[in-house]
């Protein structure tokens, strides 16, 4: 087990699968699907053996020894005089605990969006192909350690998305997929930018005594490495490490998506296929934050916790906004869209708080997010499969005709509202604890707590718009959920359940890499703080 | 009047460039237009000459305008064949009616 | 029988209901009779429950039985642990709940019988019931605010569960959501004492208080702290200004209304308050107190003009709970606590036979349809009139008893502060209650009747509804709780069973008689109705007979009054409500607090949430996408927004880029000679910009 | 005396054995054309083998650095380095597929009996760009400039009777005689102020006398005039477009690549060694501080970009935008230039050498849907994706790699150019080139919109032949694994960059 | 003397380019563009680049003009004696031209050329030979392929097409 390459073969292979469905006859589709439907099994499988062999006490963050599963090897390896010759680039993969419960969630999530590609009708090979190619990115991103790898994964995501909402999307997918790629693409080229400067700022000492430039985070993360004229090293009286992180937070920003550049969100949900909704809100969504966790909070703690009061500003402000916009919509798929602005801004608000229950709870939240609204994506995708509409006042009465469906329904929407019993109650629970734990960030806590309530208050209004009072004549005939759907809906279920009861094997799995982060920013702010002291 | 120098020389090329340039602008003729870059091409083989005369650089100069000259000749050869060619094509050689190609 | 069997047994007693809900609902569909699986599991719970009772008030009645387990753990120091506390208030509220719960489900066997989802309904009685218990069994506050939660989901769930209704799946989301304002403040409360303590325990906190640790280490954050807690409370319990979900959840059944919202799950908030109670300052009880009486007085006098039966048995609800919250505001810690399970037991007797009618007349609920249903209900009769004695304070009453102790104490209080408001609106909500139970007695069981025909079909319930009514009227009999049919303060419920308050709040901060002074029995856990200092005792001594006079004065004059103008008739009711119309319309419309809310709250936030639904979609999305602020700020002025307002970076960048393009593409001429002249420009330009 | 010149001239004439043998095949083109008239299909084969073997010849001259033909004792007409003969590599790549190109062209074939002309005249550019590489004196720079342009105006006006072939050839030539012209002033100016037309010499003589500040510059512009019309560079790019539009595909990609290589390889070798002083240890170049080239380079490469970039916005016509696509590359490159160090040197080979295959294969595909549907508008491209799956997703392979995204060796390229721009601590300057990055995808995500997300009833059949087939698959392979394994590719940069005299 | 001359071929080369330029009868620019070229050998003389300016009036005179002459009429009717074409863009060019002429001989007037007084003219053919096929033969041979270059492109494009 110990050499197995366990986290190379989670990312590549879907690549596989790429391949053998690009020699796969177009006609065939049943087994274009069930390619991909193994595969992604396949994926679920290894990343359970995955979870079962890690190790819990092992810390990871900043401490490349405690990191699991490594595969490192020199990818790029450019020997030269200058820094022009000496490109090193690892190929350099591993999970702690925080990455570990988002490759879950990735494997889960996209096993679960394949089965909800079943109603794909046109171009199934097309699709099949780009949501392969979709889900190495995201598994990439998940276990790249070393930033250039980071990014490839990153962008990698970008067409595939594009084409997904493009081709296979609603009305208007066209604007949507070019308004997705655009803002995610204007967000990447600050990320972009940072990496190269960080590339200069920090130096790897080789085994032979050399040093050299490295896109190594945890190398970059060691204070030890910066050299003295990086433009974004500590140790450079000039630098510029404040506007690089405001750069690379709203490279990240984007993704998360973050008020105010939220705007792709709603269209792009509202215009994807159901499965890439799933996925998009599923797992796409938690790059953001899962970026600024694995990049900008170890390699800044300094600026991380002199601007902690603002991200959770910006937290804040999208727990209302979110809130308050996802009341305002009359289309069903856009109200979720914005109820995950709002869930988002949980996980920001969490990780500014710069303490264990915090960040806990904001990891914890973005699992937890990333199954409800699967969950609330899928019965979107249910309904407007039988009604080919989304207008939430065209509905009513539902739980009559579809008491089963209903009951889901209503799960989802109560884990969405936190309650307690349902895995979305622990991890806003910490937040919020993490975030009146922290000085700088117990006011903005407090008023976020009103998103408690307009969270109950557009999601009840929903589920009575739809689900309750007399049932529409026109909807007489909708039949429950089929076989598929309950394959689909009763996992995530489970897990959301599972997870409120008894949330005790996400959080031992996030505990001790949670815990050396907290220790390793504050400690680090020692560290920085005598810097400035010079 | 001043002795003839070099500045005097370099007077008389200025305006024959300027000229050039005045000519291919203005001219709706291909042919004019052609008769413009000779001039420029004649502005620039005064001054190699001129310099090298002046500044005592040997007689560089001197084969820079025969190269020069040589090449104009190639030049003259390959543009007038394609302003025929457009003659033969369009059936006018004023340049600014050959504008189908634009944004 | 050890502490561990309580333990254990305590634990079926939590999770035998959820188990019934489970199976129930899962096998609704399949079985058509699983709902008695429901039935047979909570009468399990409830001799379970009778039983942990009798084990614990018999052989240790003295004792605090404590289990925790950890549910999980964030770091060496931080775990968050989940467990019991069985205390004599547990096992008794344990007893409570699970006997009005089950009778509630021998009720609802005939009362829902015809209902299509009629086994879902039991599913949802037993999630209540779980989640009850659960609030009634810990020991920590994070797991009160748990089962808080789920106790407000099941509510929602039976509250709305004719949903077709549009007014039921309304009343169950507000019920939802003004809960959800109250439990708000809570999260806060219970997120200031774990930051400040580490941990959610009651004791642990207590301890830790009584150390001298404080929130912040500030009085100020005790007393927040503490009226954070408080406003869980006033969500849960209804109490103003977050009263107004209670009346519109009668639209749920009426026997959910008798177990919900009646007895148990409105109490909870009462009982958070006695978990409580320990760390409240005085300045937070003051709070309470102030809430309390108000919660006592409004709904008293809109409950004096509904015409719904089951309006007027919640506003009476509401007015009563508030009377307890009162109570504990100003320091009647048993006496609430009695009130609490006296009123519990008659309430829910009141709404069982307010539903025993509403069977009879066929879903009929307005009074003044009824009338004269004493000699077709003769039953029902009997027991609602044994109730309404209670509510109203008649001697030999439970209700007498509780309610005298409560008055008694805010005579004393009073007399120690020189606040004598909580004694006057006590006292006029006595006579409040008598009056608009009896109204209520009267015009549907006395006279005549109005509904001939409904009167003529109208006959006697079943034995499954009327034996609850019968046994939760028994429980009224103050033979229950004391032998003194006049002074309860010896019986074994308030000294022997209660147990006097810990208090640990700091010295200075409480009111002067709960002070600790030298020679005061404060921590002394022995009964009696010494609870805090002997200035307090001898108040409570004085205040006891006056009090007790007044009080059933007042009730009886409450009576005579509502004889006087149904009974016999001898005012006539018409022109007084005449003569004092705006009043009159002022109780009727509830004093306008559903409109009130409507236009503010509602409306407000739904307004801000559809303008921040346009910013999102018009503004945010244009000028983050960079849509130019000029270009939108000049649309503004010209009045022409959305015309020119541009959706998103997309189209504006597309816009703006196209604009940069057009400007460009006007120098590709195709003229060659263009071209070039404007290469000569550049390269004076150029020469200029690079000369220096 | 006449042995002392022949043994000099042997030893010069083996610095150009790739020359020579260009030379040699234009002339065997010639002769077999006029005596084989028939056998016209070896024409192409002839080239190949020619190219085949000046490559041969080229790559011993990697690593070498020596003058040839010397004008006077320290100084000489060709420079043989490295960097010359990187680009000669590629200018030998880029011809091999245009050849290849040619042969499938529907406009090349339409002129059967002229097809020895053709092959000649693109020899005679190639020998043009092999000279331009390697010049280290102005004149032969000029006369090389000269050659390498009269073939291409010839060559883009090739189809005679194509109204659109016509004009580009008369626009070509008279807005390029103009710029040579300006340029050749420009040389003569310097030539007065220097005495000589040879860089080294050029660059001693400013190294110690002071020059009249203004006519130097003048000079510099217009001699940067010549160059930059060859390189498209804003303002002097205006021919880019409509000549690009207006010749046959396999011209307009030549011209694209390969002209534009060596335009940039002779601006290098312009300005590095004319302005030379000395060379910083961390590989930034100090250079005579008459220009200040950074900046001036910089705002060329700005406006050319973010112009390049807003203009290919609106274009329909798919080849006018690879033009407008490839001048906002030009100022990309540019920006390699402009940071003024061997870092930015080596990306720009770097980004040249990506660019060449990226941008032949968007060429090629566009060529080989235009052979079927004789149109190059976007419009028409609707829905290609579902009936001609390979060609349109090659098309988009390629414009995604001209984008830059990962995982395309065009993400490589650009990376490159950040690199040196952050390195040399030019950020604003790279953000705006970044954010340039985000306007050219949405044009170049148009044509992927078009041909993906658009569909239609018209069904098109495109039957690859099995050599079009190698030739894509031969582009795609290093775009796509120059973006993930570069190392190859960066290593070879890195040793060309040295050039004669440093 | 040497001066009166200069300023005679400076006047002929400067007045028949500017009637070159500004004629609008081709024709008459074309022979116009011959005094230039005369002018132009003229100066040459002048410089002592006698070598120069016969090649000077052997290519340009005879080769180029009369090229150029064959254009005009091949693309005019030779029965349309107003040979006559308009010209455009006259304003922006003559600013244009007239502020780049201005700084131009601004620039070039003002700068300090590093003169020697003009030697005695030598012959210049046998140097210039020995150059050719010495430092520049390189550039010769250069020349010879451009020329050949320009030979078949020209053909290329004047041949008739076989249709």
């Amino acid at each position: 087990m110990n050499n197995f390459p366990i986290l190379s073969f989670l990312t590549f292979l879907p690549i596989l699968g790429m391949i053998i469905v690009l020699f796969l006859p177009k006609k065939q589709e049943l087994s274009i699907k069930v390619t991909t439907l193994v595969i992604t099994g396949l994926q679920l499988v290894l990343s359970i053996v995955l979870l079962m062999n890690f190790n819990y006490s092992a810390g990871g963050i900043n401490d490349p020894n405690s990191f699991q599963f490594i595969e490192k090897f020199r990818w790029i390896d450019i020997p030269g005089f200058s820094w022009i010759g000496n490109i090193k680039i690892d190929y350099f993969l591993g999970v702690d605990g925080l990455s570990t419960p988002l490759v879950l969630l990735t494997a889960i999530i996209t096993f679960i969006a394949t089965l909800s590609s079943w109603n794909i009708d046109k171009s199934i090979k097309g699709y099949f192909i780009m949501f392969l190619l979709l889900d190495t990115g995201m598994m990439g991103v998940f276990v790249a350690l070393d930033f250039f790898l980071f990014y490839i994964f990153w962008e990698l995501m970008l067409l595939p998305m594009y084409f997904l909402i493009g081709i296979w999307g609603g009305p208007r997918k066209e604007y949507a997929a070019i308004k997705f790629f655009l803002y995610t693409l204007f967000g990447s080229i600050f990320i972009l930018l940072v990496m190269i400067g960080l590339y200069f700022s920090s130096m790897e000492t080789l085994v032979d005594g050399t040093k050299v430039f490295t896109f190594n985070l945890l190398t970059i993360m060691d204070p030890n490495n910066y050299t003295p004229y990086g433009i974004l090293s500590p140790l450079n009286p000039n630098n510029l490490r404040l506007i690089a992180y405001i750069a690379l937070f709203i490279g990240f920003a984007i993704k998360i998506p973050m008020f105010p550049f939220h705007t792709w969100l709603p269209d792009a949900h509202v215009e994807a296929p159901t499965a890439i909704s799933v996925i998009l809100a599923g797992v796409l969504l938690k790059m953001g934050t899962y970026g600024i966790l694995r990049v900008s909070y170890p390699i800044f703690p300094e600026i991380t916790m002199s601007l902690s009061w603002f991200i959770a500003l910006f937290g804040m402000i999208n727990i209302i906004y979110g809130a308050l916009a996802a009341m305002a919509q009359k289309d069903f798929k856009k109200l979720i869209a914005y109820s995950s602005i709002s869930h988002m801004g949980y996980v920001l608000l969490g990780m500014s708080a710069l303490n264990t229950m915090g960040i806990s709870g904001a990891i914890l939240q973005m699992f937890n997010h990333g199954t409800i609204t699967a969950m609330l994506f899928l019965i979107v995708g249910v309904i407007y499969d039988r009604a080919h509409t989304r207008d939430l006042d065209a509905f009513g009465g539902l739980g009559v005709q579809m008491p089963a469906y209903t009951g889901f329904v209503t799960i989802a929407f109560f884990a969405a509202i936190g309650l307690p019993g349902l895995s979305g109650f622990i991890s806003e629970a910490l937040v919020f604890l993490g975030a009146f734990g922290s000085g700088t960030t117990r006011i903005l806590g407090i008023i976020s707590t009103l998103g408690i309530l307009l969270g109950a208050a557009y999601m009840l209004w929903t589920l009575q718009r739809v689900f309750l009072g007399k049932l529409n004549e026109k909807w007489k005939s909708l039949p429950d959920l089929t076989a598929r759907e309950y394959f689909m809906l009763v996992p995530l279920t489970a897990i959301v359940i599972f997870l409120g009861v008894y949330p005790t094997p996400m959080l031992d799995l996030m505990n001790a890499s949670v815990n050396s982060m907290v220790k390793f920013i504050n400690n680090a702010q020692v560290f920085y703080s005598s810097l400035n002291s010079f | 009047m001043i002795e003839v120098g070099l500045n005097h020389f370099l007077i008389v090329s200025t305006f024959l460039f300027s000229l050039g340039i005045y000519g291919i602008i203005t001219r709706k003729n291909a042919i004019m237009v052609l008769m413009g870059v000779e001039l420029i091409l004649n502005s620039a083989n005064i001054n190699f000459i001129a310099f090298a005369r002046y500044g005592n650089f040997g007689l560089q100069g001197d084969l820079i305008a025969l190269f020069v000259i040589v090449l104009a000749a190639a030049e003259a050869a390959i543009a007038l064949a394609i302003v025929l060619n457009i003659y033969k094509t369009l059936a006018t050689v004023n340049i600014d009616e050959v504008d189908s190609l634009k944004d | 029988m050890t502490e561990t069997g309580i333990i254990n047994i305590s634990l079926a007693i939590l999770f035998l209901p959820l188990l019934g809900f489970i199976v129930t609902l899962l096998l609704g569909k399949k079985i058509k009779s699983i709902y008695l699986f429901e039935v047979f599991i909570l009468t399990v719970t409830l001799f379970a429950a009778i039983f942990v009772a009798f084990i614990k008030l018999s052989y240790y009645v003295d004792d605090r039985i404590i289990a925790e387990i950890q549910w999980f753990k964030l770091s060496e120091t931080i775990s968050i642990k989940l467990g019991f506390l069985i205390d004599n208030m547990t096992v008794i509220m344990l007893f409570v709940v699970a006997l009005i719960s089950a009778l509630v489900h021998y009720f609802s066997i005939a009362y829902m019988k015809d209902d299509p989802r009629y086994n879902r309904y039991f599913a949802y009685l037993g999630i209540f019931t779980f989640s009850m218990n659960g609030i009634v069994l810990t020991n920590n506050i994070l797991m009160m605010y748990i089962f808080w939660e789920l106790v407000g989901l099941s509510s929602y769930l039976l509250i709305g569960f004719w949903f077709e209704k549009k007014s039921a799946s309304d009343a169950g989301k507000k019920a939802f959501i003004v809960n959800r304002v109250g439990d708000i403040g809570m999260f806060a409360g219970i997120l200031i004492l774990f930051l400040t303590y580490n941990t959610f325990s009651f004791e642990s906190i207590f301890h830790s208080i009584a150390a001298g640790k404080l929130p912040f280490n500030s009085d100020f954050w005790l007393t927040m702290t503490g009226i954070l807690l408080f406003m869980g409370a006033i969500g849960k319990s209804a109490q103003f200004p977050l009263h107004v979900w209670l009346p519109d959840a009668m639209e749920g059944p009426t026997p959910v209304s008798a177990l919900i919202h009646a007895a148990t799950m409105v109490a909870a908030g009462v009982y958070l308050t006695i978990r409580i109670f320990g760390l409240l300052t005085a300045d937070a009880m003051m709070f309470i107190a102030i809430i309390g009486m108000l919660s006592a007085f409004i709904p008293a006098t809109i409950a004096l003009t509904q015409n719904d039966i089951k309006k007027v048995l919640a506003y009476s609800t509401v007015s009563q709970l508030g009377y307890m919250v009162m109570a504990l505001g100003i320091g009647a810690y048993k006496f609430t606590f009695f009130h609490l399970v006296a009123h519990a037991f008659f309430k829910a007797c009141l709404f069982l036979g307010s539903g025993s009618v509403i069977y009879a007349m066929h879903h009929e609920q307005d009074i003044r349809n009824m009338g004269g249903l004493r000699k077709k209900l003769p039953l029902t009769y009997a027991t609602f009139l044994i109730a309404t004695l209670a509510i109203s304070g008649i001697p030999l009453t439970s209700g007498f008893h509780s309610k005298d102790g409560i008055l008694a104490s805010s005579f004393a209080f009073g007399s120690l502060t020189g606040n004598w408001i909580f004694a006057i609106v006590g006292f006029l909500v006595a006579l409040m209650t008598a009056f608009y139970m009896f109204r209520l007695v009267i015009i549907t069981f006395h006279g005549q009747p109005r509904d001939q025909h409904k009167y003529e079909h109208a006959k006697e319930s079943p034995f499954v509804m009327v034996m609850p009514l019968i046994v939760l009227a028994g429980l009224s009999i103050f033979i229950f709780y004391t032998p003194n049919p006049l002074n309860a303060d010896e019986g074994w419920f308030i000294s022997k069973w209660l147990p006097a308050p810990v208090l640990s709040a700091p010295n200075n901060t409480r009111f002067d008689f709960m002070q600790e002074t030298a020679g005061a029995v404060t921590h002394n856990p022995s009964h009696g109705t010494i609870t805090y200092s002997e200035s307090y005792t001898e108040a409570m001594h004085g205040a006891h007979n006056p009090a007790m006079i007044l009080a059933l004065v007042l009730a009886l004059s409450g009576m005579l009054l509502a004889y006087i103008f149904y009974q016999w008739k001898k005012i006539n009711v018409d022109k007084l409500t005449q003569a004092i119309k705006p009043l009159y319309t002022f109780s009727l419309n509830k004093w306008y607090f559903d409109e009130l809310y409507d236009k503010t709250f509602v409306a407000g936030t739904i307004g801000f949430s559809k303008l921040i639904g346009w910013f999102d979609a018009k503004i945010v999305d244009g000028i983050i996408n960079g849509a130019g602020n000029l270009t939108r700020l000049l649309s503004v002025f010209t009045g022409a927004f959305d015309r020119i307002v541009i959706d998103g970076i997309v189209n504006f960048a597309a816009y703006l880029s196209g604009f940069i393009g057009l400007i460009f593409r006007r120098i590709q001429t195709g003229k060659v000679q263009t071209y070039l002249i404007l290469v000569i420009f550049s390269i004076i330009i150029l020469l200029f910009l690079f000369n220096d | 005396m006449i042995t002392l010149i022949l043994s000099n001239l042997s030893v010069n004439i083996q610095a150009i054995y790739p020359e020579i043998i260009l030379s040699l095949t234009l002339v065997a083109l010639v002769i077999f054309d006029l005596i084989f008239n028939k056998q016209k299909k070896f024409l192409p084969l002839i080239s190949i083998i020619g190219l085949f073997f000046a490559f041969i010849f080229v790559i011993p001259e990697f690593g070498t650095s020596r003058s040839a033909f010397p004008t006077s004792e320290n100084n000489s007409l060709l420079s043989i380095d490295s960097f010359s003969a990187f680009f000669k590599g590629l200018i030998i790549i880029a011809s091999v597929f245009v050849v290849l190109f040619s042969m499938s062209s529907n406009e090349i074939k339409s002129c059967p009996d002229r097809q020895g002309e053709y092959y000649s005249l693109m020899f005679g550019m190639i020998i043009g760009m092999f000279f331009l590489v390697s010049a280290n004196d102005l004149i032969l720079i000029y006369l090389s400039i000269e050659l390498l342009s009269l073939s291409s105006y010839v060559l883009a006006g090739f189809v005679k009777t194509s109204i659109r072939n016509s004009e580009a050839s008369l626009k070509y030539i008279i807005y390029g005689s103009t710029s040579s012209g300006i340029m050749l002033f420009g040389i003569s100016i310097l030539y007065g102020i220097t005495g000589s037309t040879n860089l080294f010499e050029i660059n001693s003589v400013l190294g110690f006398s002071n020059v009249p500040q203004i006519t130097f510059l003048i000079s510099i512009l217009m001699i940067f005039t010549g160059i930059g019309f060859k390189i498209s560079i804003v303002p002097f790019h205006f021919w880019t477009p409509d000549i690009y539009e207006g010749a046959p595909l396999p011209i307009t990609a030549f011209l694209s690549v390969a002209s534009k290589a060596a335009g940039f390889a002779v601006l290098i070798r312009f300005i590095e060694i004319t302005f030379a002083e000395s060379l910083s240890k961390s590989g930034f170049w100090q250079l005579i501080p008459y220009v200040n080239w950074q900046n001036l380079l910089v705002l060329f490469s700005i406006i050319t970009m973010t112009f390049g970039n807003f203009a290919a916005l609106w274009q329909d016509n798919l080849k006018r935008l690879l033009a407008y696509s490839s001048i906002a590359h030009a100022g990309y490159l540019m920006l390699g230039v402009a940071v003024l160090s061997d870092q930015g040197l080596t990306a720009v080979l770097i980004y040249f050498s990506i660019y060449l295959f990226m941008n032949l294969g968007a060429f090629f595909i566009v060529m080989l849907i235009a052979n079927k549907i004789n149109s190059e508008n976007i419009d028409d491209y609707r829905g290609l994706g579902y009936s001609i799956p390979f060609l349109s997703t090659s098309l988009a392979i390629f414009l995604v790699s001209l984008t830059g995204l990962p995982p395309t060796a065009g993400f490589i390229g650009k990376l490159y150019i950040f690199f040196a721009l952050v390195d040399a601590k030019m950020i604003v300057v790279a953000i705006i080139a970044l954010l340039n990055t985000v306007v050219a995808l949405y044009y170049y995500i148009r044509v992927l919109k078009v041909m993906f997300l658009e569909r239609t009833d018209k069904h098109v059949e495109i039957e690859i032949s099995p050599l079009n087939f190698v030739i894509i698959l031969a582009l795609l392979a290093p775009t796509l694994i120059f973006g993930v394994y570069f190392t190859p590719l960066v290593n070879i940069a890195k040793n060309s960059i040295q050039l004669l005299g440093f | 003397m040497y001066d009166i001359i200069f300023y005679l071929f400076a006047a002929v080369t400067l007045v028949s380019a500017f009637f070159v330029v500004t004629n609008r009868n081709v024709v008459y620019s074309a022979f116009f563009l011959l005094f230039t070229f005369f002018g132009i050998a003229g100066i040459y003389v002048l410089l002592g680049a006698d070598f120069v300016a016969v090649v000077q009036v052997i290519v340009y005179v005879g080769g180029i003009l009369i090229l150029l002459l064959f254009g005009v009429m091949l693309t005019n009717k030779i029965t349309n004696v107003e040979i006559k074409t308009g010209t455009i863009n006259i304003l922006p060019a003559a600013i244009g031209v007239g502020i780049f002429a201005g700084v131009l001989l601004a620039a070039l007037i003002n700068s300090d050329w590093k003169t020697l007084p003009a030697g005695k003219p030598l012959p210049t053919t046998a140097l210039l030979g020995s150059m050719l096929i010495q430092d520049y033969l390189l550039v010769f041979e250069l020349l010879g392929i451009i020329l050949l270059i320009a030979l078949i492109g020209a053909a290329s494009i004047a041949r008739r097409e076989k249709v």
